[in-house]
């Protein structure tokens, strides 16, 4: 690929993965709103706080590392833009990736949870220390489960590492979900998505009403409007990539009737995700953890079996 | 006993001459409760004795009396002994008594919305002491003595620790 | 009936009663000497298991009262127990060690009118800020407001 | 005599002379390490230029430089002289200045030989000198350290005893001690005991488990300059050389020693990281990483695919650099602040930025954060693993799951390290820590941006200058085309679209008032922080030591009950009661004993 | 820019800060969040670190302890950031002034660009407080 | 393994979305996990004993009112008692049964907000927004009864201030009968949901010896088998004569005060449906002519939702108080904490800290209100019309500085 075309893609990505995260912020608070019973924000509301915090000052929090305080929500940021313009392009040209792409994707995905991590120890700010660090837990919880999760698809594909080739393998031999392990990861994916996306049950680590904000405590600004962004484009990119493991993504080529489909299964997951955070409490950061390792591990290794045995 | 003495015509003529700034010594309310500035005065102990000597010695003692029959809260009434009561929670400071009264008993002053004080100084004298609306009061209005009443000489009892003398109103 | 309690208070702590005043037959108050209060409050706590509502520190005119409030639940009854102290340096037996639900209210007290509780395990300010100036007790009734500009306070 | 000779051979004269230098004549000795381990850097590039040279001695090829080891003599070389210059700095004040630098360059001369020895006598000879220098030097530290240097030469001289055993019973089967020719099948019960065998002595210098107890008592209490020289860098250099020499040229591997290095490296990877999480001390919790990213290079040679091994090798190189930055971080945290508890550390990324930029960079490289090295190598472990996939078989899923969850909780506990050490709030107020010097700070600086080259250009510089050749080189594994692999994407790419990427946060940060950029106290709830307020971070993963399995793993490990030395100390208990007599409790004089033991059977062998 | 100041009016972000208040005050702010008021149609939100607020609500009269941390935190908000006294213990001094713990109204203290009065003000109060400043704000952006 | 943890202090508060009222928690904690606590008060104290002594009687209750907006007639009614315990007046039986009314209509709204904040706290805001929901309607009622949302003004010494309408008591019922469904809810989604169980059954555990130790209140005290209720012990108002059951559970836990608290709500329900029925056929007035509080002492008090209010009133015979003490239900509960958050996590601690439902305006008792206002005089369109004109005036006058800002 050339230079210029990466760039194209990336460029690509980030303004899709930005207007789609966008809306699905908005969705999501549209629809907790009606759950609720209130009318919620209006439309452009997640466009409104963004430029809004733009507009804003930062403050630095004295005493903490000026430079990676300011410099983490880029990290964060570049991430996600570039796994969203990874992903675009293999669903594009799902013949065209690379050996081990999905390695990086995994990689990639979790940086935005390492930057916010570490822009929270930047601050040092108490809570956004005991923030950060529940973050950090958070993603040991939940990496396990999603890594194990993973492999379903890549073993139905063949042990492939190519996430061209799973795209592939589904257009031809339908779906990954389409069997009980696929289901069972695909169910178990949903959860790790629901933590990686660090909403409730699984938001200790932004815990307003325990630790404030958490790890955003001391952000404000065009900083904290970085981290938003990220977050919302998160919204994008973590869906995506699970779709295209478990549904084969868009299929485009096959036919245009599969792009509203996918649309459609995009905004279902949005709806779960909603819907989850709605009806459950926050739990405490060992009950994720447990609840990751004594409860969706053993059922993740279950879904490789399965997968194993072609089930 | 010592008793508190009041000459009550003395102290409204020393009144209507000028300032007369007589200290309390009530230990409880001392500061007004709006009192931001320092302006307005806690409690007023001379105040309540006041009221009290002027029910008491003063008031006509009306039959239908128009202080009673002018007070919009039902503040005011008279004891057995048709001696004036007003009752502190009710009374508003609305001073309708005041207006009403034929004989110009009730003053303005008497009447405040925060009903003031005195324990006639008890337990909080050491010997010898006079209170300090004796030391701090015109010199003859009031005194700190032992005073028997004397109808004669118009001076009254009013309660045990209380001698008011009143000549304009003999009985 | 319900002088059962006050009989057995009076049997047990005869010599430190000074005065009792029955307000109503669900109020009764009991004057104790500071001395043998400790006692008093622990029979009272412990043996009657009456619970410790609150206690009120007075500044009156024969000395710091403080006034501990006992409610009998089972006999629908307050039981006050009356101490005076002296007016110039107040100062009384902590109960906190013995009645652990005082602890707070005589901090609160020793801030606000400058009672001494000895052998209080934390007299550390409950309610004021940490630079409240020192001996400046606001419930005491000769308390001067500051909006004078005395005691330091910030203009 | 050639090259390779000298190379050899002038560090451990430099030793010599140094060791006889008078103590008041620093600055000489500083120099001449300085300069031969300059030279022989130099002649090491050298060698590693001329690619392949064998040097007969005794009518037997002694020496040999190939592919694999030149490359390895290269890397030694180099740490040799980053951290000698280190040492400049870091030992200034510190007693036991003669052994220092003696036992430096003695080490230096001994690696090489060991790197270039042909022969498996040689290799032992070298190889138990090494076990020698490294309890000296560890003794450097002082009395504290003698229960460290007793333990690490326990293990370290144990395993080389079972290397000896190893050798003869290959000199048994084959005949020869060559260590390229014979390509031993493990399918023979002595094939395989030799092969375990020698891969206890690999192990125990790398330090992989379950012979990885020494490294964390080194590392607590030898200077910082020998842990990032010797466990962290030169050591595993040298261990995964021994390793990957036996297991693809000396040995033939089945699929079960297949599946021992596989277990080996998955359960070092995860069981150390484990402990790594809960340390309070900077230089054990690195340690302990040392001894988990162990796991990562057996794994990759464990799978015997090119890609792997190349992996594998990759990661040994990467993980000397990285953790050698790191320790080299912890050094100069520990000269500035006087200790390296994490609990009374805090807030330094103000005071330190050098260090903190450069300890940084390689703890996302351990990490395996692209674009930095340490995720190119992983990556390529992982590709391995995956590649043991398409041949069938279910298990690859565990190596695989253990890697990279592994990965994550490697920066899971750098996390708490970054917070710990330079985030967070300030410990002690009044102390003024400082940058460190030049000599110090050039070093740290020098790693850390190999880290970020060799992830960039990991395949323009490292992969094809030296991992490839290296992998190529062995007869069982052919490289395929380097496209085959990475396809478009290659991690310069990578970095270029990464870079993008920020550019386009930093267009929109502009787009804000980033002018206004504003310090202000920190936002607690309106309050102010009292100094003992702050969070240090040390306990940040006790939630998982306090959950029901772990707790009590941890409590296990506390008791050492997974520490083969004190295992094995129970065991010769008994044994040795006979051997009382010997036994006098004095270490020099084991040390003795095994030297000449060695020397002896060197003499019998080579007869 | 007109999208600018669109987002500024269209996105409030408030942080609600207790000074010696009574509750109420407080309790009403959050029945603004709640189904009857949902103030987040108008896009404000409630926020829980002092950083991320466009508008602070103070409550309470202000007591002596309370008000160095109030002046701290105001300081620690980013600018532009407005501080409504919201009820009419902050907006003004009279019930308060009494009190021996030095309570003060919120304007002696800091700048203050809207006053709600009422006791507690009624929900539909507030809303129409901050609309009012937020009107006051377009007008002196237009200007 | 060097690993002994280290005590680190994480601070909560003063200004911190778990408290709707600034307080200072310093948690010690190793690790998440929270080994000791220090409570730092004094962030709402504002002198109100001081100045209930200036004030008369007949203010006090509007003052003591607006120590707290949650049970803002808890603290009136706690001191209309003490004064009619000073004066000894028997209290009219329809002012009684208006009172009893008042005082359970509250907790039924203090409760509802209670349940709310908790699933706030917990990150559960659905429950926050539907229990908010419906504690509307109640607010509606105590508007359509005594004219104001909150801070009712509806206790004075010897009776209540205004009466019940006779046409206001269908509507009433009806909105009570319609209140028990959701609460019936509530309480299901409660007791049955795994998840909510798994983060508050034996959290924040409170013992019964510790709970009589340090004399903790209401549905603190409750909830851990201690029986205390003023309501049934010192019967006061109507408490006497309608029938209804205290709630005590016996763990102690949070989940247990949730679940006392629920069941409160439905005797609270009862009690005020029986409030009603009473009130259609009594009728001897509303107030019993207080004339003058005569020297002496009084103690009264009140079950506030949150447990005993305490009102202890000293008079000189004038028309105020020389010593006017409360004692709110939290001052009691919050050093509770001191022993309920030690052991758990710092997620725990944050929900623990709130089941005693804390509200520090009272433990620190402050004074609010011009005491002449008895009523509120203006609907809210005045109170609009007022606010929207000083901000007009103020936005005028910082215009000009808030060009500044904005550009
Ligand atoms: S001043 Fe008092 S007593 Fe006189 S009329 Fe008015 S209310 Fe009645
Ligand atoms: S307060 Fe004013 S309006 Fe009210 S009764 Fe008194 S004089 Fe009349
Ligand atoms: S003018 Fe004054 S005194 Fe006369 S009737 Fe009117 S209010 Fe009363
Ligand atoms: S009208 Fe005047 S004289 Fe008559 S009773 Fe009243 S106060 Fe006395
Ligand atoms: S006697 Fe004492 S209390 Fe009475 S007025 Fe005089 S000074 Fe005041
Ligand atoms: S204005 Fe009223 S409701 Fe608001 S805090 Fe003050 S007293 Fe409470
Ligand atoms: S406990 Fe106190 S602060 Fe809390 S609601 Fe009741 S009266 Fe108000
Ligand atoms: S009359 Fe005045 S002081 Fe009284 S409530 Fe109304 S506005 Fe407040």
């Amino acid at each position: 690929m050339s230079l210029l075309q990466g760039i194209g893609f990336l460029i690509g990505g980030f303004v899709v993965a930005a207007v789609i995260g966008m809306f699905a912020h908005w969705f999501d608070r549209k629809i907790t709103a009606r759950v609720q019973w209130r009318v919620g924000p209006p439309f452009f509301q997640p466009l409104y706080d963004f430029v809004k915090l733009l507009a804003k000052e930062v403050v630095v929090p004295e005493g903490g590392s000026r430079f990676l305080f300011l410099a983490a929500p880029l990290f964060g940021l570049a991430s996600v833009t570039v796994v969203s313009a990874l992903m675009l392009r293999t669903v594009i040209f799902p013949g065209e990736t690379f050996v081990g792409d999905l390695i990086v994707v995994i990689y990639l995905l979790t940086i935005p949870s390492q930057a916010v991590i570490l822009g929270a120890f930047a601050s040092a700010n108490p809570l956004a220390s005991l923030g950060g660090s529940r973050e950090m837990k958070l993603i040991l919880s939940y990496e396990l489960p999603f890594l194990l999760v993973i492999l379903v698809p890549v073993i139905k594909a063949g042990a492939t590492i190519k996430m061209g080739s799973i795209i592939e393998y589904q257009a031809t031999s339908g779906a990954a979900i389409g069997s009980l392990s696929g289901v069972i990861a695909f169910v178990i994916g949903l959860l790790c998505m629901q933590a990686k996306l660090a909403k409730v049950p699984f938001d200790a680590p932004e815990a307003e009403t325990e630790i404030m904000a958490g790890a955003y405590i001391e952000y404000s600004g065009a900083a904290l409007g970085l981290f938003k962004l990220t977050q919302w484009m998160m919204m994008f990119a973590v869906p995506f990539f699970l779709m295209m493991l478990f549904i084969g993504a868009v299929n485009w080529q096959q036919s245009w009737l599969n792009v509203v489909f996918a649309v459609l299964i995009y905004i279902g997951i949005l709806l779960f995700i909603t819907l989850v955070r709605n009806t459950n409490p926050r739990l405490r950061i060992d009950q994720i953890m447990k609840f990751f390792w004594a409860k969706m591990t053993p059922l993740a290794i279950l879904a490789v079996i399965l997968a194993f045995l072609g089930l | 006993m010592k008793k508190v003495f009041i000459d009550l015509e003395h102290l409204d003529k020393l009144e209507r001459d000028g300032d007369l700034d007589i200290q309390c010594s009530y230990p409880f309310h001392r500061y007004h409760p709006y009192d931001r500035w320092g302006m307005r005065p806690g409690n007023d102990g001379i105040a309540a004795l006041r009221e009290l000597a002027t029910y008491a010695v003063v008031c006509r003692k009306c039959e239908s009396a128009n202080c009673v029959n002018s007070c919009p809260q039902d503040a005011l009434e008279k004891d057995d002994d048709g001696i004036l009561r007003r009752y502190s929670l009710r009374c508003i400071g609305c001073r309708s008594c005041t207006v009403a009264c034929p004989f110009g008993t009730i003053y303005p002053e008497a009447i405040p919305f925060l009903a003031s004080g005195c324990d006639y100084c008890l337990k909080r004298l050491k010997p010898g002491e006079e209170p300090l609306c004796v030391k701090t009061g015109p010199d003859g209005a009031i005194k700190y003595t032992e005073m028997e009443p004397d109808e004669a000489k118009s001076i009254h009892k009013v309660g045990d620790h209380l001698v008011v003398k009143c000549e304009a109103w003999k009985r | 009936m319900a002088d059962e309690v006050l009989e057995g208070i009076k049997a047990k702590f005869g010599g430190a009663i000074v005065e009792v005043f029955e307000k109503s037959p669900r109020r009764t108050y009991i004057t104790v000497d500071p001395a043998s209060l400790p006692e008093v409050a622990e029979y009272v706590y412990k043996d009657l298991g009456a619970r410790f509502s609150i206690a009120t520190g007075m500044h009156m005119v024969e000395g710091f009262e403080v006034l501990y409030h006992f409610a009998l639940d089972n006999a629908d009854r307050f039981l006050n127990l009356r101490v005076i102290l002296d007016l110039d340096k107040p100062s009384v037996e902590s109960i906190a060690t013995r009645v652990p639900a005082t602890e707070w209210i005589e901090r609160e007290m020793h801030e606000l009118l400058g009672i001494e509780f000895r052998n209080h395990p934390d007299m550390r300010h409950l309610l004021l800020d940490d630079d409240w100036p020192e001996g400046n007790y606001p419930l005491r009734r000769d308390w001067k407001d500051w909006r004078g500009g005395e005691n330091g306070n910030e203009k | 005599m050639d090259l390779i000779g000298y190379t050899i051979l002038i560090p451990l004269v430099a030793g010599a002379i140094v060791r006889i230098v008078p103590d008041a004549f620093k600055g000489l000795k500083e120099g001449i390490a300085l300069v031969v381990s300059a030279v022989t850097f130099y002649m090491t590039i050298m060698l590693f230029r001329q690619g392949f040279l064998e040097s007969e001695w005794l009518g037997r090829t002694i020496f040999r430089l190939d592919t694999l080891s030149s490359f390895v003599l290269l890397w030694i070389g180099f740490f040799g002289l980053v951290m000698i210059l280190y040492s400049f700095g870091y030992m200034r004040g510190k007693e036991y200045l003669k052994q220092y630098y003696a036992y430096m360059l003695f080490t230096l001369g001994a690696a090489y030989g060991a790197v270039l020895a042909n022969d498996m006598i040689v290799l032992l000879a070298f190889w138990g000198f090494l076990g020698f220098t490294l309890y000296m030097l560890i003794a450097v530290g002082g009395p504290k350290a003698s229960g460290a240097a007793k333990k690490t030469m326990v293990i370290v001289g144990g395993t080389d005893a079972l290397l000896v055993l190893a050798v003869a019973i290959v000199w048994a089967m084959t005949g020869s001690t060559s260590l390229t020719q014979p390509s031993i099948p493990t399918i023979t019960g002595l094939g395989v005991f030799a092969f375990i065998l020698f891969a206890c002595g690999a192990f125990a210098k790398a330090g992989a488990m379950p012979f990885h107890s020494w490294i964390p008592d080194t590392a607590e209490f030898a200077p910082t300059s020998v842990v990032a020289y010797l466990p962290a860098s030169v050591d595993k250099l040298l261990g995964i050389y021994l390793l990957a020499r036996v297991s693809l040229y000396l040995f033939n591997l089945t699929q079960g020693m297949m599946l021992l290095l596989l277990i080996v490296g998955a359960f070092t990877i995860i069981a150390a990281v484990m402990m790594a999480l809960v340390q309070h001390d900077l230089k054990r919790l690195l340690s302990y990483h040392a001894v988990s990213q162990v796991g990562y290079m057996v794994l990759g040679i464990g799978t015997l695919n090119p890609i792997g091994v190349a992996g594998g090798l990759f990661h040994m190189v990467n993980h000397a650099i990285y953790k050698g930055c790191l320790f080299l971080c912890g050094g100069s945290v520990e000269q500035q602040e006087g200790t390296t508890d994490l609990d009374k550390l805090g807030g330094l990324a103000k005071y330190m930025p050098i260090t903190f930029f450069s300890c940084v960079i390689a703890a996302l490289a351990i990490s395996g954060i692209p674009p930095l090295n340490g995720f190119v190598s992983k990556w390529m472990v992982y590709q391995g693993i995956i590649e043991l996939g398409r041949n069938g078989g279910h298990v690859w899923v565990i190596w695989l799951v253990a890697a990279m969850f592994g990965s994550a909780l490697t920066l899971a506990s750098f996390m708490k390290v970054l917070h710990a050490v330079f985030l967070g709030v300030r410990a002690k107020k009044a102390n003024g820590a400082r940058e460190v010097g030049p000599t110090m700070a050039i070093p740290m600086l020098v790693l850390a941006i190999l880290c970020l080259a060799f992830g960039i250009f990991a395949y323009a510089i490292p992969l094809s200058g030296f991992i490839l050749p290296a992998v190529d080189s062995v007869a069982s594994l052919s490289v395929p085309g380097i496209d085959e692999w990475l396809g478009w994407w290659s991690p310069g790419l990578a970095t270029i679209m990464i870079i993008v990427g920020v550019v386009i946060g930093l267009i929109i940060y502009s787009a804000g008032r980033l002018k206004a950029v504003r310090p202000d106290s920190m936002y607690v709830g309106g309050e102010l922080l009292t100094n003992e307020e702050r969070v240090t971070g040390t306990d940040f993963y006790d939630t998982v030591s306090d959950m029901g399995f772990f707790s009590s793993m941890y409590k296990w490990a506390e008791k050492c009950a997974f520490d083969t030395y004190y295992i094995g100390r129970k065991i010769s208990y008994y044994f040795v009661k006979g051997l009382k007599a010997v036994h006098t409790g004095i270490l020099p004089e084991y040390l003795t004993w095994m030297l000449a033991g060695m020397f002896i059977l060197v003499v019998i062998l080579l007869r | 820019m007109s999208l600018k100041i669109k987002a500024l009016t269209k996105s409030i972000w408030v942080f609600h800060m207790a000074a010696s208040p009574c509750n109420n005050c407080d309790i009403e702010i959050l029945d603004l969040l709640t189904p009857r008021f949902d103030i987040e149609r108008f896009g404000i939100q409630l926020v829980g670190s002092i950083r991320h607020a466009d508008a602070v609500l103070v409550t309470g009269s202000i007591n002596r302890k309370v008000r160095k941390r109030l002046k701290r935190v105001l300081a620690q908000a980013a600018q532009p950031c407005f501080v409504i006294a919201l009820g009419n213990c902050s907006c003004s001094m009279e019930m308060f002034g009494t009190s021996y713990n030095d309570n003060k109204p919120l304007d002696e203290i800091t700048d203050v660009h809207a006053y709600i009065a009422g006791c507690p003000p009624k929900p539909e109060a507030m809303i129409q407080g901050v609309v009012a400043l937020i009107q006051a704000q377009l007008a002196a952006l237009k200007k | 393994m060097a690993t002994k943890s280290k005590t680190q202090i994480i601070p909560i508060g003063p200004y911190h979305p778990l408290q709707e009222e600034p307080e200072f928690f310093k948690l010690h904690v190793e690790g998440e996990k929270v080994v000791k606590l220090e409570i730092e008060l004094g962030y709402n104290h504002r002198g109100i004993e001081k100045l209930a002594e200036g004030l008369t009687y007949d203010q006090i209750p509007f003052l003591v009112e607006r120590i707290c907006g949650i049970c803002s007639s808890s603290h009136p009614f706690a001191s209309v008692n003490a004064m009619e315990d000073i004066a000894d007046v028997d209290v009219p039986l329809r002012a009684k049964y208006i009172r009893t009314f008042i005082g359970e209509l509250e907790r039924i709204h203090s409760h509802l907000l209670w349940l709310g904040l908790a699933g706030h706290f917990l990150g559960y805001n659905t429950v926050w927004m539907w229990a908010w929901k419906q504690r509307e309607p109640v607010l509606d009622l105590f508007e359509l009864i005594t004219g104001n949302r909150n801070h009712y003004a509806m206790f004075k010494p010897g009776g209540v201030r205004r009466d019940v309408a006779d046409e206001d008591i269908p509507t009433a019922m009806r909105l009570l009968e319609s209140l028990e469904k959701p609460v019936m809810m509530f309480t299901k989604i409660a007791l049955q949901d795994p998840v909510l169980q798994a983060r508050l059954k034996n959290v924040g555990v409170l013992t019964k010896e510790d709970c009589v130790e340090l004399g903790a209140l209401g549905p603190t005290s409750r909830a851990s088998g201690v029986p205390w209720d003023v309501r049934h012990d010192h019967p006061y108002a109507a408490y006497g004569m309608v029938d209804w059951d205290v709630i005590v559970t016996q763990n102690g836990d949070v989940f247990d005060k949730a679940v006392v608290r629920l069941l409160e709500t439905f005797e609270s329900v009862k009690i005020c449906v029986q409030c009603l029925e009473k009130l259609r056929e009594v009728k001897d007035g509303i107030d019993a002519e207080l004339k003058e509080i005569p020297p002496g002492e009084g103690v009264g008090h009140h079950e506030a939702p949150r447990g005993e209010v305490f009102h202890y009133a000293r008079s000189d015979g004038t028309n105020r108080p020389i010593r006017y003490k409360v004692r709110a239900p939290s001052f009691m509960n919050v050093p509770t904490n001191h022993r309920a958050v030690v052991g758990y996590t710092v997620s725990d601690a944050t929900i623990t800290l709130a089941a005693i439902d804390p509200c520090y305006c009272c433990t620190e008792r402050m004074l609010v209100v011009d005491a002449n206002s008895g009523k509120q005089v203006m609907g809210w369109k005045d109170l609009l019309r007022l606010s929207q004109e000083k901000t007009h005036r103020l936005m005028e006058k910082y215009n000009s500085r808030m060009d500044r800002i904005w550009t």
